[in-house]
């Protein structure tokens, strides 16, 4: 099993050489990053294959004790079981078809100008620090993929830095996630106190028998986990960085904000899911969160014009319903959206590249138009795409996997989450295809040129085919490392609910088809003045967070600072540069260069020295 | 205890001592400073002289041979660095050579 | 005669290093070769390195009664020689383009190193004095070595000048503490502690002046003022071997003196030595803060891990040999590595060093090589986790806890913070945008490729070392001092 | 004997505060050698015959020739002497002076207060046990003790050559061969 090793070793060694070699030739640069990745993509499946005949069992490779000093140890441990195994596939799986995808965007994207190394340096540096996440048999080893996720995040969304304002959306969504950061490393230091250990096995086999059901603690670590799930998941209170992320290349938007990073969350939660069974009150929030967020970031993406932005809240709001599952005690349901998910996601995120090149890097939905003439193989990998989002009926991966969710949430008795997740759905369909609409029929309002190509043909090929029900049937060997949460209801009742989810999805398609299929005069006038103009801007601006951020934080903290500028509070807070700085400028006078000097320096230092040990 | 207290010997030595480090730092010309330094490493031979004397071993003699052979390298290397330092900066005074500081 | 045999065997490698010295020598006297002078004591050097496997067949031994070779003799002798080779390395192609005599430098590497080994196996007064002065003599030399610049002339001079004060320092102490005891090893000053009242202030005295020349040599805090102009007047090689083994070697020496030697275990002594440790962290990294040169920045900081390391002495517990062999090797492997990409950048020789930092900026789209390197490195030095320099800043911090010294604890990991400043500020540095006006590195030569991959193998170590300590961990558990279990 | 010794020790003081106050360098240079020559009798007292004889020959000799030489091609002039007077203003003299004074406080304190450890026969004693110290437990470092001098000559040498002389010879001699050995690398 040590082909295991493997997988971080290929796009580990790919990093190294991409970034130790940054003026290589751009098609050296594409090769190295995209073949790594498929080795490592291999090397899964042939770990699955081994796994899968040795009977599936829960595996743990120590690769070595990194530090073991006194009573603290630290294992260099991967940890294999169905969950990990899973999380694997969709990393190295869909991350080979995006890095393949990459090898063609970027080309057009760059257009000649140099950073394809750096570009793919940063991203096979993603895939060792995710799969680390998901490897690490401790919370030590998650805790460095975590902030390796988040670093590189950091660097590709500001990949175009000399455009300031990709460094600003950069630095947001560094600083958001960060606080989810320190959240969850208190929450660590809170379960190594408790516990002795950060061994997460460990960790789930003690907490029951240290903690009682509802143990004050135990809400609070579970509130921490929460919250630096939040963050890195882009939910409720923390989701305001994701939009803005979008900055970065599209194949960074689809493999890191859409299929995995922005998962983690979800991962984080599930693979801790013991700590959450006996905090009930955080599982719930956790479900509510999820609620929330998919209903707001829906709303959002009705109201956007940038085709990425769209497909930006779309991640947020199904992400919405992974947490959603989460809450609910749905936690097999959770993981199979997750992967679906990345199916789709990364599927809409890579047309949506190749639309956006075929436009000559045009992403305004309203300055496309009427593209299905031109663009025929994006126009139906959207239609498939789009479908599996909407979860229209029986045909799409998404119908399953998301009618897993709602069930579950009816069957364990969450009626107003149900609810949530079906108005959502509803709204899911309408921003959908309304996209699509915008985007593929009306008339023609510029001169797109399709891609070709195979690295830009396969990628997409594939995963639409995985959008479709042939997804679904995927099995995911979640039984035993997760609680099922499925409850096994009447046949008729079950039917009635996927119906009624079916029908809703199918009413807002229909209904987006009214609305922007035609003339589309009725939204324009709508939203022309007056409150539906007010609405349109509320949503388009994702309901104000960012607005009320500003307003509740950021502005009563430059008040504050504004007024402290020069007053006692500022003076303490600038002693520590200032004694730092003083303490400086005092040695430095001291190097005077003088040979003289330094004698007496050390003369008088001896002197010192020996009368104090003498008469001290 | 006859003869000598082994405190006069290694008084001399001190004072000698503190002469030598003392002329190392007021003195600007190069080649006192080498004196001084000629100086301070004869205090420390006088001073195992005397401290072998008192044990009225051979250790003492010994390391006060080693140190003259410290002596005559310190002081050739001295003098040879004196030279090219009086060839470079056209000086003796060592406070010329401080270009490198802070 | 079995034994005589054993004792020659412990003596192999530095009679391999003298035997380098002497070949070379005679080398020079037959036909001057840069190249032939390197290559003969490279090879001395690695045949001594080879020659330890045999060494640690009979160890522990006591060689005459001057020095004894034990497993820890053996570790140190191990990285002073790595050190020594990396700088051979290094000085090939710093000077090549000397137009001056390059044959004698080797001869004085050698010597050099014949006297840090020396050192680190001396377990009396006379071999401590030869074998820091044998360190200490050619490099006068090396430092003064392209006495046409002014600059290392003037390093030069200060550095005898006051390594001379230092050395009478050391002599007198050396002096006083024979005056008291009768003895010049360090086992058998244990009698002298027992003098009690009467001598007890002759031995605190001669050991606080042999403590000032150790220190001085260390570049502790208040000896620490000729540094950084020493580390930015020598050529780079001779920084490089300044701040490995010179360092490694009088620490080692230092610790081997304070576990052998009851009286050097007063707690008054102990205490004063861990202020000066709080003081070096201190002033080590506050002097770095604002430092433009890059050479002095390294001085500077080493200032600040000796002080660190300082901690191990004071602390004075078992673990604390570990921690002094792991943070050495450490810092020795991160220095090394960051010197190597200076003497390269400056090389070939053409007058001063390229040290200012603006010869870094943006040096990884010149040589990405060297650049990720000397990243590596600041990110060692500054104790980034994954990176050896971690390791080692772990270690020292569980002995200080271990120890139970809390403000020492709090001054390194404030010093640490602010050492993360200016490593990053460095390092940044490097991925900038080139100046076009750049003084732009020629890397042509089979110095210069030699010298690559040795900081290419450094910072392959810096890595490995970080995520996989456990065979460092376990070479140096084993290096236990003869004497004391 | 102790008569001697004190003679002796208090010449050689009188003689190292002169050689660090004098203006004049080879006055200064004279005052070291009579005070090195004074130790040389207080080892003499001590019994340290050997020791004595060394310190005339090696360190008033050969050393302080060295010395005399670079006086004599630096070719100091009154001028220097007038110049060094302005260096030793009594101001300077101050800090260095409270720090030698704090020093020898704390070594003599330690040296009498701290406890009497004894005294010195003056019992003589032999070049033969030197000798046979040096070359038995100590032959190693008299082994280090020659590389050391051999290190010393190799620098001496690689400084203080005269580069005039070189000059000369390069143009007798055609371009130097180390020049051409490190092209062939």
């Amino acid at each position: 099993m040590s082909l295991l090793v493997l997988t971080l070793i290929f796009p580990l060694a790919g990093a190294i050489a991409l970034s130790l070699f940054p003026r290589m030739a751009d098609n050296a640069a594409r090769t190295i990053g995209a073949a790594s990745v498929g080795l490592a993509a291999v090397v899964t499946a042939l770990v699955m294959v081994f796994w899968g005949a040795n009977g599936g069992y829960p595996f743990v490779q120590t690769l070595w004790q990194w530090i073991a000093v006194g009573d603290f140890h630290v294992n260099f441990g991967l940890y294999l079981d169905g969950l990990s195994i899973t999380m694997m596939g969709v990393i190295t799986g869909v991350g080979f078809l995006i890095h393949l995808f990459a090898a063609w965007y970027m080309v057009h994207d760059l257009e000649g100008s140099p950073g394809m190394a750096r570009f793919f340096a940063y991203m096979n540096l993603f895939i060792v620090a995710m799969l680390l996440l998901v490897l690490g048999d401790n919370l030590l080893l998650l805790y460095l993929g975590w902030e390796g996720v988040g670093l590189c995040s950091y660097l590709l969304i500001g990949y175009y830095y000399q455009t300031p304002a990709n460094a600003w959306a950069a630095f947001k969504a560094f600083i958001i996630t960060r606080i989810g950061d320190v959240f969850l490393a208190i929450g660590l230091f809170l379960l190594y106190t408790v516990f002795g250990t950060l061994n997460i096995q460990t960790l789930l086999h003690q907490a029951p028998q240290v903690w009682a059901q509802g143990d004050a603690m135990a809400n609070v670590a579970a509130l921490l986990i929460l919250l630096g799930a939040c963050g890195k998941s882009a939910q409720l209170p923390l989701q305001t960085w994701l939009a803005d992320a979008m900055a970065g290349p599209t194949p960074v938007s689809a493999l890191i904000h859409a299929a995995t990073m922005v998962t983690a969350g979800v991962y984080l939660i599930a693979r801790m899911h013991g700590i959450f069974e006996i905090a009930p009150a955080i599982q719930e929030l956790v479900g509510v969160i999820g609620g929330v967020t998919l209903l707001i970031a829906g709303l959002a993406a009705t109201a956007q014009t940038d085709i990425k932005r769209v497909i930006a809240y779309s991640t947020m709001s199904q992400i919405g319903y992974m947490f959603l599952a989460l809450g609910v005690g749905a936690w097999q349901a959770a993981i199979f959206h997750l992967m679906i998910h990345a199916f789709f996601k990364s599927l809409l995120f890579l047309t949506a590249g190749s639309v956006i090149i075929a436009c000559h890097h045009e992403q305004n939905i309203f300055k496309m138009g009427g593209l299905r003439k031109t663009l025929k193989l994006d126009y139906w990998l959207m239609i498939i795409g789009g479908s599996a989002l909407s979860a229209l009926p029986l045909v799409t991966a998404g119908f399953y996997s998301k009618d897993a969710i709602l069930w579950d949430a009816v069957a364990n008795g969450h009626g107003v989450l149900w609810l949530f997740g079906l108005i959502g759905a509803f709204i899911t369909s309408i921003y959908t295809f309304r996209m699509i609409f915008i985007v593929f029929h009306g008339e023609e309002k510029t001169h797109a040129h399709a891609g070709h190509g195979i690295p830009h043909h396969v990628p997409l090929i594939i995963l639409a085919v995985l959008s479709t029900f042939v997804g679904a049937m995927i099995h995911q060997p979640l039984d035993g490392v997760l609680p099922s949460g499925a409850v096994e209801g009447h046949f008729w009742i079950e039917l009635v609910f996927e119906v009624i989810s079916s029908v809703v999805a199918l009413v807002g398609l229909g209904m987006a088809a009214a609305l922007f299929l035609g003339k589309r005069q009725l939204i324009a006038q709508a939203t022309q003045d007056g409150p539906g103009r007010n609405t349109w801007l509320f949503f388009n601006s994702a309901l104000g967070f960012d607005w009320l951020y500003d307003k509740v934080f950021v502005q009563p903290f430059l008040f504050v600072a504004r007024g402290h500028r020069r007053d006692w509070i500022e003076t303490i807070v600038n002693v520590v540069p200032g004694l730092a700085s003083a303490g400086n400028s005092g040695l430095s006078a001291v190097q005077s260069g003088r040979l003289r000097w330094y004698a007496m320096v050390m003369f008088a230092g001896a002197a010192v020295l020996l009368a104090v040990l003498m008469f001290g | 205890m006859t003869g000598l207290p082994i405190q006069y010997g290694m008084g001399l030595a001190a004072l000698l001592f503190i002469a030598g480090l003392t002329g190392l730092v007021v003195r600007r010309n190069t080649l006192f400073i080498l004196m001084s330094l000629e100086i301070m490493l004869n205090a420390a031979g006088l001073a195992f002289i005397v401290a072998g004397a008192h044990w009225q071993a051979a250790d003492g003699n010994a390391m006060f041979i080693l140190i003259i052979a410290l002596a005559g390298a310190e002081a050739s290397i001295g003098l040879g660095l004196l030279l090219q330092l009086h060839k470079r900066f056209r000086t003796i005074d060592i406070d010329a050579a401080s270009e490198m500081h802070g | 005669m079995n034994d005589t045999w054993n004792q020659l065997v412990a003596v192999l490698p530095p009679i391999f290093v003298c035997l380098a010295v002497i070949v070379v020598m005679a080398a020079i006297a037959y036909k001057r070769s840069h190249a032939s002078a390197a290559g003969i004591t490279m090879v001395g050097l690695n045949l001594a390195l080879v020659s330890l496997l045999a060494v640690l067949t009979v160890t522990p031994i006591q060689v005459t009664p001057l020095f004894v070779i034990d497993d820890y003799a053996v570790f140190f002798w191990a990285v002073i020689l790595v050190a020594a080779l990396a700088t051979c390395t290094y000085a090939g192609a710093y000077f090549k383009g000397l137009d001056d005599n390059r044959e004698e430098f080797y001869l004085l590497v050698a010597s050099s190193v014949l006297g840090a080994m020396a050192l680190v196996a001396s377990r009396h007064f006379a071999s401590l004095f030869m074998g820091l002065e044998l360190l200490s003599v050619p490099l006068y030399g090396m430092i003064a070595y392209t006495y046409r610049e002014r600059q290392s002339l003037e390093a030069g001079f200060k550095y005898m000048v006051l390594s001379g004060a230092a050395s009478s320092f050391l002599l007198f102490g050396m002096a006083l503490l024979y005056a008291a005891s009768g003895h010049l090893d360090y086992e058998g000053l244990a009698a002298a502690a027992q003098l009690g009242g009467a001598g007890h202030a002759w031995v605190l005295m001669g050991l606080g002046m042999i403590l000032v020349a150790l220190t001085f040599k260390l570049s502790l805090v208040p000896f620490h003022v000729w540094t950084p102009d020493v580390y930015e007047g020598a050529p780079a090689p001779v920084s490089t071997f300044l701040a490995t083994v010179s360092k490694t070697a009088v620490f080692a020496l230092l610790m081997r003196f304070f576990f052998l030697s009851p009286v050097a275990q007063d707690g008054w002594l102990l205490t004063l030595l861990g202020v000066i440790a709080f003081l070096s962290m201190f002033a080590g990294n506050l002097l770095a803060l604002r430092q433009t040169n890059i050479k002095r920045l390294l001085g500077y900081s080493s200032i600040a891990h000796i002080g660190y390391l300082l901690t191990a002495i004071v602390a004075g517990i078992p673990l604390s040999i570990e921690a002094t062999g792991v943070y050495l090797a450490t810092y020795v492997g991160t220095t090394l590595g960051a010197f190597g990409v200076v003497s390269l950048v400056s090389s070939p020789f053409a007058g001063r060093d390229a040290a200012h930092m603006d010869h870094y900026r943006g040096l990884y789209w010149k040589r990405p090589v060297l650049a990720v390197s000397m990243a590596i490195m600041m990110l060692s030095l500054a104790g980034i986790p994954l990176t050896m320099g971690f390791i080692g800043k772990f270690y020292i911090l569980s002995v200080a806890v271990a120890a139970g010294l809390w403000w020492l604890v709090a001054g390194i990991i404030i010093g640490s913070g602010i050492g993360l400043f200016y490593y990053l500020r460095v390092m940044a540095l490097l991925f900038m945008e080139r100046p076009t006006d750049a003084r732009e590195p020629s890397a042509a030569g089979f110095g210069q490729t030699a010298g690559t991959v040795v900081i290419w193998l450094l910072a392959a170590v810096t890595i490995i070392v970080g995520i996989y300590p456990t065979w460092l961990i376990d070479i140096v558990g084993a290096s236990s001092i003869a004497g004391i279990g | 004997m102790e008569t001697t010794f004190f003679i002796a020790g208090i010449v050689a003081l009188a003689a190292t505060l002169r050689t660090i106050t004098c203006a004049n360098p080879v006055h200064a240079l004279l005052y070291l050698i009579t005070s090195l020559l004074a130790v040389a009798i207080d080892f003499y007292a001590l019994g340290a015959a050997f020791a004595a004889t060394l310190e005339v020959v090696v360190y008033a000799g050969a050393v302080m020739v060295l010395f005399v030489f670079v006086v004599m091609m630096l070719n100091l002039n009154q001028e220097t002497v007038t110049r060094e007077r302005h260096w030793l203003r009594p101001k300077l003299w101050v800090g260095p002076s409270v720090f030698a004074a704090i020093l020898l406080i704390a070594m003599v304190w330690s040296m009498t207060v701290g406890g009497a450890i004894g005294g010195i026969e003056g019992t003589p004693l032999s070049a033969n046990a030197v000798g046979m110290a040096l070359f038995g437990p100590y032959v190693l470092v008299v082994e280090l003790a020659a590389f050391l001098l051999l290190a010393a000559l190799v620098v001496a040498i690689h400084i203080g050559r005269d580069e005039r002389n070189e000059a000369r010879w390069k143009a007798e001699h055609g371009e130097r061969e180390t020049t051409q050995a490190g092209e062939q690398q």
